[in-house]
């Protein structure tokens, strides 16, 4: 068991830190700016993207974490009494309140 | 073998490995020779192309990677369309003066090690088209490993210039991150 | 500072899809504004491959501007030759053969095949379909199996010369035709069954770029993409030339102008162009069978001619221009000013030396009367159009290209304005953008 | 005759302009004075004729004879199914013709392409720029009096 641990996780690595090692470095100044089909950039400065993406990404975070709480509860959800049935659902109201707020509040909005 | 043969450019065929095994003692310079052909035989058959196409030799290239002539049995089947990812630039059809800004940021932008290959007589040497508008050939913009000649080259010669490159990547001196480079 | 930084808000996006681009077919600069994943703005800048055709035209003569003409729309180089000679016969009055009519026919049907065939890989490929790329590549490579053998180039042919065909057709030639046509209508029946009924597909293209009939004859566009918006123009119906009126087929046309559209009048079009060579190849073996000439070398009928007077006529290696003597009045017109002398008198009499010799003299060869010339064939992309203006000597005094893409991409910022960016790349690739053809 | 009728009615509702109409090769040619087009194109592109297509606008450099640049343009008539050609001279000091991007959407980069190629400026068009050449690029290749090897390239070479 140790040895394949140790087998793959050492080759894991070499093919992570070869090609850190191999590989020739000559940063040169238009190495460093982004790719963008090899033509000038338009804004000197960065694009500035809205707003709305951020505050999607972020509520689907909330959310998703919420759901990660889920897993192991729902593991041993066989073996527990009805006490653990009430204190999900409290963690879930909790959370639904907020999930409501954020409707009522146009956060969904995409236009 | 149909159509010109592709010519490798200063072709520093067995120079590179020659230089290396003066400079060390018996034992050090067996191990470098031998890293040096392993890293180069690696580098050799793993190539990621970038295809820079502009013009009819685009479709010569279409066919030469493609089922029939098939560029993939050479390791190099697998088009990377972004400098960072491709070791080689694949320069197809004719390159004007307002292409050659744009060609040359793309090679600078290029991760090393990194070959270039002038496919078509147009990048070897501006062709047919002798005017205003057309760069003589690319190597005034970028340094070039093999021009492969031929308006469009038959997906044989490409080939041919593939494995001309092939070669020229295995006896070439290799470079890695910590080797002393020559002053 | 281009237009669109110019116009465009502070707290937008711009974005290039610029020349070396997998979708942009490495000669096209799209600049676009976004709002997220909605273009708001775009300009496209072209000229990236501009080489210099119309100014290259006023330095050669008239002869050796049949390579450039192989260049200009690359993906279907023998429709060019057919526009560019044919021009110069209407303006010279040169008769061409009714065999070499056919053989154009074919040729130039087989050359739009695989500029469709061409077209929709690329367009499949870059949204998504590969392996409708590689099939398409198969079924191109029997068209070019056949355009190989009888030109004896797979792209660059300069086959069509002015007055006729350069060779006859070989031996073998209708068993090779047969497995090319074989062959391309299984690929299309492939395709077919991939694409029309493929969600994917049709949500990326169905109802996209939608193309009003008015907006495309302001826009001038002509061939398959102003027939996808049901307009009936095809040059080879309108203006009948070489023997389309002898030949029946249909012209598809499209309903709602969209890029699905766009890609089935392409694939009908192919089917169609297969009938018209399946009926040309028909009624070429009513005329003259030319016989393959056996290969001998030029320098021994030049010895021999100097021994004595050849009488039978000299057979020479069939790869060397004009050597099928025999063969000449089915391929080339019998107007000895315009066309190649045979290598059989080249070789053997002194006249043939002379005519020969005059013919490639700077100063002499083709030199059509002073005044100008419009004439259109029905290309790949639609119509392509020669304006030559004579001034008397053997260079144009100028050529003009009307090429039909340069109308069809000019179009392309209406078409993807309010669209989100994943819909440029099918809308770009149903319009078939050809660099050499677009930026001459 | 049915293309004479065209050829007539055009010479008389436009006496002042239309300086000469024949037929050339099977092709309607007129040649009219430059002030006239946008009237000329204005009457062509309605009801009774419906040129509805520009096919082609181009421009030849008469290098030497007095008024030096001539415009061409190409309409073609669907209904009609019938080309005619337009052919206006310029002098060589005012460049000057009026824009058709009103009446056709695709004279917008043909006429871009006539002024990068020759410098033949058209009033009344939105965004006159230069469409093949880049920027730094002076001068106009396709005048007869630019050498056809003169290279401005935009960047320095390596040799």
């Amino acid at each position: 068991m140790f040895l394949a641990f140790a087998v793959f996780g050492l080759l894991g690595l070499m093919l992570i830190f070869m090609n850190k090692f191999l590989g020739p470095s000559r940063p040169n100044p238009t190495k460093d700016k982004p790719f963008e089909c090899g033509s000038p950039y338009l804004r000197d400065e960065i694009n500035p993207f809205p707003i709305k993406f951020y505050l999607v990404a972020f509520i689907f975070l909330l959310f998703d974490i919420e759901v990660v709480f889920f897993f192991p509860w729902a593991l041993i959800f066989k073996e527990m009494l009805a006490s653990a049935l009430i204190v999900m659902l409290a963690y879930l109201f909790v959370l639904v309140v907020g999930f409501i707020y954020a409707w009522r509040k146009g956060a969904f909005e995409w236009e | 073998m149909l159509g010109g043969k592709a010519l490798s450019s200063g072709s520093e065929k067995r120079s590179g490995l020659s230089e290396m095994k003066k400079k060390q003692g018996p034992p050090a310079q067996f191990i470098t020779t031998q890293f040096n052909s392993i890293l180069g035989w690696a580098r050799k058959y793993s190539l990621f192309q970038y295809p820079f196409i502009t013009a009819c030799c685009g479709m010569e290239y279409m066919s030469a990677a493609c089922a029939h002539f098939d560029l993939d049995r050479f390791g190099a089947g697998w088009t990377r369309f972004s400098p960072r990812q491709a070791d080689m630039l694949l320069v197809v059809g004719t390159v004007t003066q307002k292409l050659a800004p744009v060609l040359r940021t793309v090679y600078e932008q290029m991760t090393d090690p990194k070959w270039v290959v002038a496919f078509g007589t147009c990048t070897v040497s501006g062709g047919i088209y002798d005017n205003y508008a057309v760069v003589q050939g690319i190597d005034l913009v970028i340094p070039v490993d093999v021009y492969i000649p031929g308006c469009p080259p038959r997906p044989e010669t490409v080939l041919d210039g593939l494995l001309k490159l092939q070669e020229k990547i295995q006896h070439q001196e290799q470079e890695w991150r910590w080797k002393k480079r020559k002053p | 500072m281009t237009r669109i930084q110019k116009e465009a808000r502070p707290d937008t996006m711009l974005l290039n899809m610029g020349p070396s681009h997998p979708a942009m077919h490495g000669t096209i600069r799209i600049m676009l504004e976004l709002d997220g994943e909605r273009i708001l703005n775009s300009e496209v800048e072209v000229g990236y491959l501009h080489r210099g055709f119309e100014k290259t035209c006023e330095n050669r003569t008239y002869f050796n501007l049949l390579i450039y003409t192989d260049r200009l729309n690359y993906v279907s180089p023998l429709i060019n030759n057919l526009g560019y000679a044919m021009t110069i016969e209407k303006m010279l009055g040169v008769e061409v053969p009714e065999r070499a009519q056919y053989i154009r026919v074919i040729m130039s049907e087989l050359s739009r095949i695989s500029d469709h065939l061409t077209c929709l890989a690329a367009m499949a490929m870059e949204s998504g379909a590969f392996t409708v790329f590689l099939y398409k590549m198969k079924a191109r490579e029997f068209i070019w199996d056949v355009i190989e053998q009888t030109t004896g180039a797979r792209m660059t042919t300069s086959y069509i010369r002015i007055g006729g065909v350069r060779a006859d057709l070989h031996a073998d030639f209708d068993t090779v035709l047969k497995t090319a046509i074989v062959e391309t209508r299984k690929v299309l029946k492939d395709i077919h069954g991939l694409l029309d009924k493929n969600k994917i597909f049709l949500n990326r293209t169905r109802d996209i770029a939608v193309m009003t009939p008015e907006d495309a004859l302001a826009f001038g566009w002509t061939g398959p993409c102003l027939r996808s918006t049901g307009v009936y123009y095809d040059v080879r119906k309108a203006h009948p030339y070489l023997t389309y009126d002898r030949l029946n087929f249909e012209v598809p046309l499209g309903e709602r102008g969209d890029n699905f559209d766009r890609y089935m009048v392409r694939m009908k079009e192919m089917d169609q162009s297969l009938r018209i060579i399946e009926q040309a190849a028909q009624r070429l073996q009513k005329t003259p069978a030319g016989v393959l000439a056996q290969a001998f070398e030029p320098a021994e009928a030049i010895k021999a001619s100097r021994l004595k007077r050849i009488k039978g006529g000299v057979n020479l290696s069939p790869n060397l221009e004009g050597s099928e003597r025999d063969k000449y009045p089915g391929i080339l017109s019998a107007d000895k000013s315009y066309v190649i002398p045979p290598k059989d008198d080249t070789y053997t009499t002194m006249e043939g030396l002379i005519s020969h010799f005059k013919f490639f003299m700077k100063g002499n060869g083709i030199r059509p009367p002073r005044g100008e010339v419009y004439f259109s064939v029905e290309g790949g992309n639609g119509e392509l159009g020669y304006y030559i203006v004579s001034d008397g000597s053997d260079r144009p005094f100028r050529l003009h290209l009307r090429a039909p893409c340069f109308h069809i991409v000019a179009a392309l910022e209406q078409l993807i304005r309010g669209r989100y960016v994943a819909d440029v790349i099918p809308t770009f690739g149903s319009m078939n953008m050809i660099g050499g053809e677009l930026d001459r | 005759m049915e293309e004479k009728k065209t050829l007539d009615l055009l010479k008389q509702t436009f006496p002042a302009v239309v300086k000469e109409a024949s037929t050339n090769l099977g092709d309607d040619v007129v040649i009219i004075d430059r002030e006239g087009l946008l009237g000329l194109a204005n009457f062509l592109i309605n009801k009774p004729h419906e040129y509805t297509m520009l096919l082609d606008l181009t421009c030849v450099d008469f290098l030497g004879q007095k008024p030096r640049f001539e415009m061409v343009y190409h309409l073609f008539s669907l209904p009609q199914n019938k080309r005619l050609r337009i052919k206006a001279r310029l002098e060589e000091n005012d460049l000057r013709i009026a824009s058709l991007t009103s009446l056709w959407k695709n004279a917008d980069w043909l006429e871009r392409e006539v002024f990068d190629m020759f410098g033949v400026n058209f009033e009344g068009h939105p965004d006159l720029r230069r469409i093949f050449m880049y920027d730094c690029f002076e001068g106009h290749p396709l005048r007869k009096d630019y050498p056809l090897r003169k290279r401005q390239p935009c960047i320095k070479f390596r040799e």
